[in-house]
């Protein structure tokens, strides 16, 4: 397995070479956060930028939620989530595949901060990584975990470590991608009373505070006035109404089926650690059963909801 | 105790099921009056937040019908609307809606009959329901003493 | 203690279509406890919220001037959902108003200059204000030259058409009221705002300008009266920006450190030239 | 100033005692739906241990949702359509214990937005000068804590009416207000003790890993427009995703927006967090928005922290150095960092 300061460098030299070779005006990657177990999003226009990127376990949002705002030629630094998303927003025509460079890195998974913040409640005062193992230190003491232990609930069924197929050019070795999400907490959940899944998914979002983190840090939530923000009429009222704030998950959703690449973007955004991807999923599981469809594997893709098959089954419908 | 009447927002197609409802109501056909319409110029037109905003709103039931697959008046609204429906119907049946609160229905203008059926179907599962207590917005606590 | 964001209840007791396109509205007000109009003191330039139940607020300039008793006017145009309830409104509906708020024009420290008073559109409501006060007998003699310039791009749009015809019959204050370009029976100025100022602004000794209108008159006009040589402390301006609280807490009339809603909305030039463009 | 100790087994007689006898409401840090809040609790379940809690304790002054007042629309009864306050005259009044330092400023600089120099809001008034603050001093700030930078301590004193520490056996503590004084008079579980000497030295041990001076004498000194020109706002917006996390978890962020919302029998007014991040938070009717991109919003923030506060509260900085911003910024913005750039 190549060892994470050589994937740096190799992630670096494409970069600066990308940039040199005018293939790109800015290279979107990641670079050391400020504090242990963070990464910042970084806007390389110079090589003093580009010796900053890293690849690290730790990264939190899609790169590819900067794609559809940014006007010019742009390379992305992109784990299998982060370039499926960007093949999503060319497909939906959101960005132009000429003014996309798609670096791909293999991807191992990422860890969730949270859940070794509940292994390691002291102070954590620095963290070291490497591709398999997550080294923890703070005032006096020291231990490492096991990076599996600790991965991303999203990370464990990644269907596409790496963005083999789309990506313009590759870095690091391909990681074998993981058996596709079987929804089996679903499943069993969807033989449960009327009350226990209310009660479950109303329970998920009751710390939610509506600061729209999970919209923001989206790939797929790029429209210029959200319906939340929409005034005339106004369709959320803007208290902690339980309704109010459980149509926005649901709405926020459903705008995101069939579009979802399960990167995990707006749990690691969301500061009141909600798992709103409970609500992605739901959607997930019905677009792969009723159409097959995985968004952000290939260029020619047709979104489900933006096309028909006249045999489409639906029994509900009188 | 009076039985429940329940109050259901219906969002028909202008070119079909609006015609239907029309219709029936010209044959003298009599269905329940626990419908309010909304007029749609297409189910394809239907965004899903209107159904939740009924919802939300105090709707005990809603009720969408267009034009049968095939027949939409601009080709294909309705085939589109029918993906949108599967996924939401899932989605809001998962989350713990009751299954007799939400209908679709595909009824072309001709069919009268299909519409009063349809319509007294829709009612008396709606009403087996019960007042939506879940999918509604809390009752405003206004707290102010009463006043004479 | 007193609480500022409860409205005054008030009751609708006139309104009038102010402009031909019917997007202006001039309502009346009066107090449903008339104690509460003692403590409605205010002066030219304040705001109020107007207040609707179950609909929200919006940030008015007070179009009537605190010498004219028994109500206070504002001059609403159409634009949001506060607005435009506020429109179907009739006379004798119960709603509130909440101030006043903001600080007036600096009418003391103007007393013994000539005022140049320059108006746009229905940016002209505290305008108005102004100039009634200004034109009262007590408080005439403080001032010197008074001028006022007011433009609109029709006859048809320019607001209170009654009080101007009044002042221009007076000698005590200078009236131009223009429209952009000619129409069938407007037998007045013909021009934009900007060229009339440079034509009829009095030289900028120991004078002072209240600028109210559109952001492009105010462009095109600034570089008029600095051209004639008027210092960014005599020209005054008043600033809109969204609104909730008006009082300085909820944050988004920010701009820079001021608050529009406490801090304003009168500024001088010489005040914004300090300040980020963000309004 | 008084000084006391409490014995652990004393602990909990403390903690009731400081309701008393039911007339106020007890905050205190405690787990709630598996984060720890500063929140209305029973005196069993208070947490010693902990960083600082998920959120600012400034929700215990400011909800995240408050009613303001409400109408009725009975036109068969007196005032229909006029709002009458609600919820100012039935406060009961809260002590607070467990307050870390930082945020106890917080609320201080909260408190002149609030009672600034033309209007008080009653709202927060009622709730802020009627209850009693008990800090909780820091002994292990954590990694992105940084209250010493913008002159705070761990063990600060600003805007308590006493503080505690923790030590072993139990907690000391010292009053600093005469109304701490008296509210702490003869309450059960409190010893009469000398804490001072241990105070000043785990005062200087909580200190001495902390960050030194944040230099901000640079943008004190310069015009506001010479800050807002700076280059790096670009750079640092172009990560920004404008999600307003910061400013939800901020103890001196006080922005909020007002709604009305109604039935058909009457209407409630409300005031509701809003965000400087939000593109609806400046947008004019018109459609005209003073701060049309992300840039100008995230500018904002930064500005409003670290140059327009202290222009408009003496110098005090708009920052307390809780870290929270810093903790749970998705793209890791620092506002220490940028507060390095804003000085040049």
């Amino acid at each position: 397995m190549t060892s994470l300061p050589d994937l740096n460098q190799k992630i670096q030299s494409a970069a600066k070479r990308l940039l040199a070779e005018g293939k790109a005006e800015v290279v979107i990657g990641c670079r050391q956060g400020t504090t242990p177990m963070t990464v910042a999003p970084i806007f390389c226009r110079t090589e003093d930028d580009c010796n900053q990127l890293i690849w690290s376990n730790f990264a939190k949002i899609n790169l590819a939620t900067y794609l559809p705002k940014y006007p010019g030629k742009v390379a992305i630094i992109a784990k299998g989530c982060d370039a499926r998303s960007a093949v999503g927003q060319v497909v939906e025509k959101q960005i132009e595949r000429e003014n996309l460079y798609i670096v791909g890195v293999a991807c191992g998974g990422l860890v969730d901060v949270e859940q070794i913040q509940a292994r390691e409640p002291r102070p954590i005062r620095a963290a070291e990584e490497d591709w398999a193992t997550i080294k923890l230190s703070g005032d006096g003491w020291s231990s490492s975990l096991p990076k599996e232990d600790v991965l991303r609930r999203n990370c464990k069924t990644c269907v596409s470590r790496t963005p083999e197929g789309v990506a313009d050019e590759l870095i690091g070795e391909p990681t074998e991608a993981l058996p596709a999400d079987d929804y089996a907490d679903l499943k069993a959940l969807a033989g449960q009373s009327l009350e226990e899944k209310m009660a479950y998914f109303k329970g998920l979002v009751k710390n939610c505070l509506r600061c729209y983190a999970c919209r923001n840090a989206c790939p797929l939530c790029y429209c210029p006035v959200c319906f939340v923000d929409e005034t005339r009429p106004q369709w959320l009222g803007k208290s902690q109404d339980e309704m109010d704030t459980f149509t926005f998950h649901l709405l926020r959703a459903f705008h995101c089926s069939g579009r979802c690449t399960s990167c995990g973007g707006c749990e690691a955004a969301c500061p009141m650690d909600i798992k709103l991807r409970e609500f992605n999923r739901l959607l997930d599981e019905e677009v792969q059963k009723d159409w097959n469809y995985l968004p952000g594997l290939s260029w020619d893709q047709t979104p489900p909801l933006t096309t028909y098959r006249p045999d489409d089954e639906a029994d509900f419908i009188k | 105790m009076s039985e429940f009447e329940p109050k259901i927002v219906a969002f028909f197609c202008n070119w079909c099921t609006y015609g239907a409802a029309d219709l029936a109501g010209v044959s003298r056909l009599d269905y329940p009056p626990n419908f309010r319409v909304v007029r749609l110029p297409c189910t394809g037109r239907l965004n899903p937040k209107y159904i939740l905003e009924a919802f939300k709103r105090g709707a005990d039931g809603v009720w969408i019908s267009g034009c049968h697959p095939g027949d939409c008046h601009y080709i294909a609204g309705n085939y589109h609307a029918r993906r949108k429906f599967m996924l939401l119907h899932h989605m809001l049946e998962a989350v713990g809606l009751e299954p007799g609160r939400l209908h679709f229905s595909w009824i072309s203008s001709a069919e009268a009959n299909k519409f009063q059926e349809i319509a007294r179907e829709v009612v008396e599962k709606v009403r087996a329901c019960g007042p939506n207590v879940n999918f509604r917005k809390a009752e405003l606590d206004l707290g102010l003493p009463e006043v004479a | 203690m007193h609480n500022p964001y409860l409205p005054y209840p008030v009751r609708i007791s006139s309104l009038r279509i102010e402009t031909e396109d019917k997007n202006l509205r001039t309502f009346k007000f009066e107090f449903l406890n008339p104690a509460d109009e003692d403590k409605f003191a205010y002066l030219p330039g304040q705001f109020a919220e107007l207040s609707i139940p179950g609909q929200g607020e919006i940030p008015i300039g007070i179009a009537s001037s605190p010498t004219e008793k028994g109500f206070v006017m504002f001059t609403v145009n159409r634009v949001g959902q506060v607005s435009s309830y506020l429109h179907n409104m009739k006379v004798g509906d119960v709603m509130g108003i909440r101030g006043p708020l903001g600080h007036p024009y600096p009418l003391d420290k103007l007393e013994g200059k000539n005022i140049v008073i320059i108006a746009g559109g229905f940016a002209v409501t505290t305008l108005r204000s102004t100039i009634v006060w200004m034109i009262q007998p007590e408080n005439r003699p403080k001032y010197g030259k008074i001028t006022f310039i007011y433009g609109a791009r029709t006859p048809g749009l320019l607001c209170f058409k009654d009080d101007w015809s009044e002042w221009q019959k007076r000698a005590d204050i200078d009236v131009h009221v223009t429209i952009d370009r000619e129409a069938p029976g407007w037998d007045g100025l013909v021009g934009f705002v900007p060229t009339v100022t440079k034509n009829v602004c009095p030289p900028p000794e120991n004078t002072a300008a209240i600028i109210c209108g559109p952001p492009v008159m105010i462009k095109f006009t600034q570089p008029v009266l600095e051209e004639a040589g008027y210092s960014h402390d005599d020209i005054i301006m008043s600033l809109e920006n969204r609104m909730k609280c008006g009082l300085g807490i909820c944050g988004r009339c920010n701009v820079g450190p001021e608050y529009v809603c406490k801090d304003g909305p009168v500024f001088t030039l010489s005040q914004l030239n300090q300040l980020p463009r963000e309004y | 100033m008084a000084e006391y100790i409490v014995k652990e087994n004393a602990l909990k007689d403390f903690f009731k005692a400081l309701t008393e006898g039911g007339k106020r409401r007890f905050l205190a840090p405690a787990e709630v739906s598996g984060k720890l809040q500063m929140i209305e609790t029973d005196p069993e379940k208070v947490s010693l241990d902990f960083g600082n809690t998920h959120q600012s304790p400034k929700s215990a002054f400011f909800p995240q949702t408050e009613k303001l007042m409400a109408f009725h629309k009975d036109t068969a009864k007196s005032d229909p359509f006029v709002y009458k306050p609600l919820g100012l005259d039935e406060t009961a009044p809260m002590v607070l214990f467990g307050l870390r330092p930082c945020d106890a400023r917080g609320l201080v600089v909260c408190d002149r937005v609030f009672q600034n120099n033309r209007f008080t809001d009653p709202y927060w008034k009622s709730k802020y000068e009627s209850a009693v603050k008990i800090g909780l001093a820091c002994h292990d700030p954590r990694p992105a804590c940084f209250c010493t930078a913008v002159g705070g301590s761990p063990f600060g004193e600003a805007g308590l009416d006493a503080i505690a520490f923790v030590r072993d056996g139990g907690l000391a503590l010292k009053t600093l207000s005469a109304e701490g004084g008296e509210f702490l008079k003869g309450l059960s579980g409190l010893e009469s003790a000398e804490i001072g000497a241990e105070l000043a030295e785990k005062k200087q041990a909580a200190e001495a890993g902390m960050p030194g001076p944040l230099d901000q004498s640079k943008v004190a000194g310069a015009a506001v427009m010479e800050i807002y020109n700076q280059p790096h706002w670009k750079d640092t917006a172009d990560r920004c995703l404008n999600c307003g996390t910061c400013t939800f978890v901020c103890p001196t962020c006080h922005c909020f927006d007002i709604q009305d919302e109604q039935n058909e029998k009457g209407g409630l007014r409300m005031r509701n967090w809003d965000t400087c991040m939000s593109w609806l938070y400046t947008v004019h009717g018109t459609g005209h928005n003073p701060r049309p991109t992300k840039t100008e919003r995230m500018r904002q923030r930064f500005m409003h922290k670290l140059k327009y506060i202290p222009m408009k509260q003496d110098g005090a900085c708009g920052c307390i150095g809780c870290g929270r911003c810093v903790t749970l910024c998705p793209v890791n913005i620092d506002i220490r960092e940028v507060a390095r750039q804003m000085n040049g």
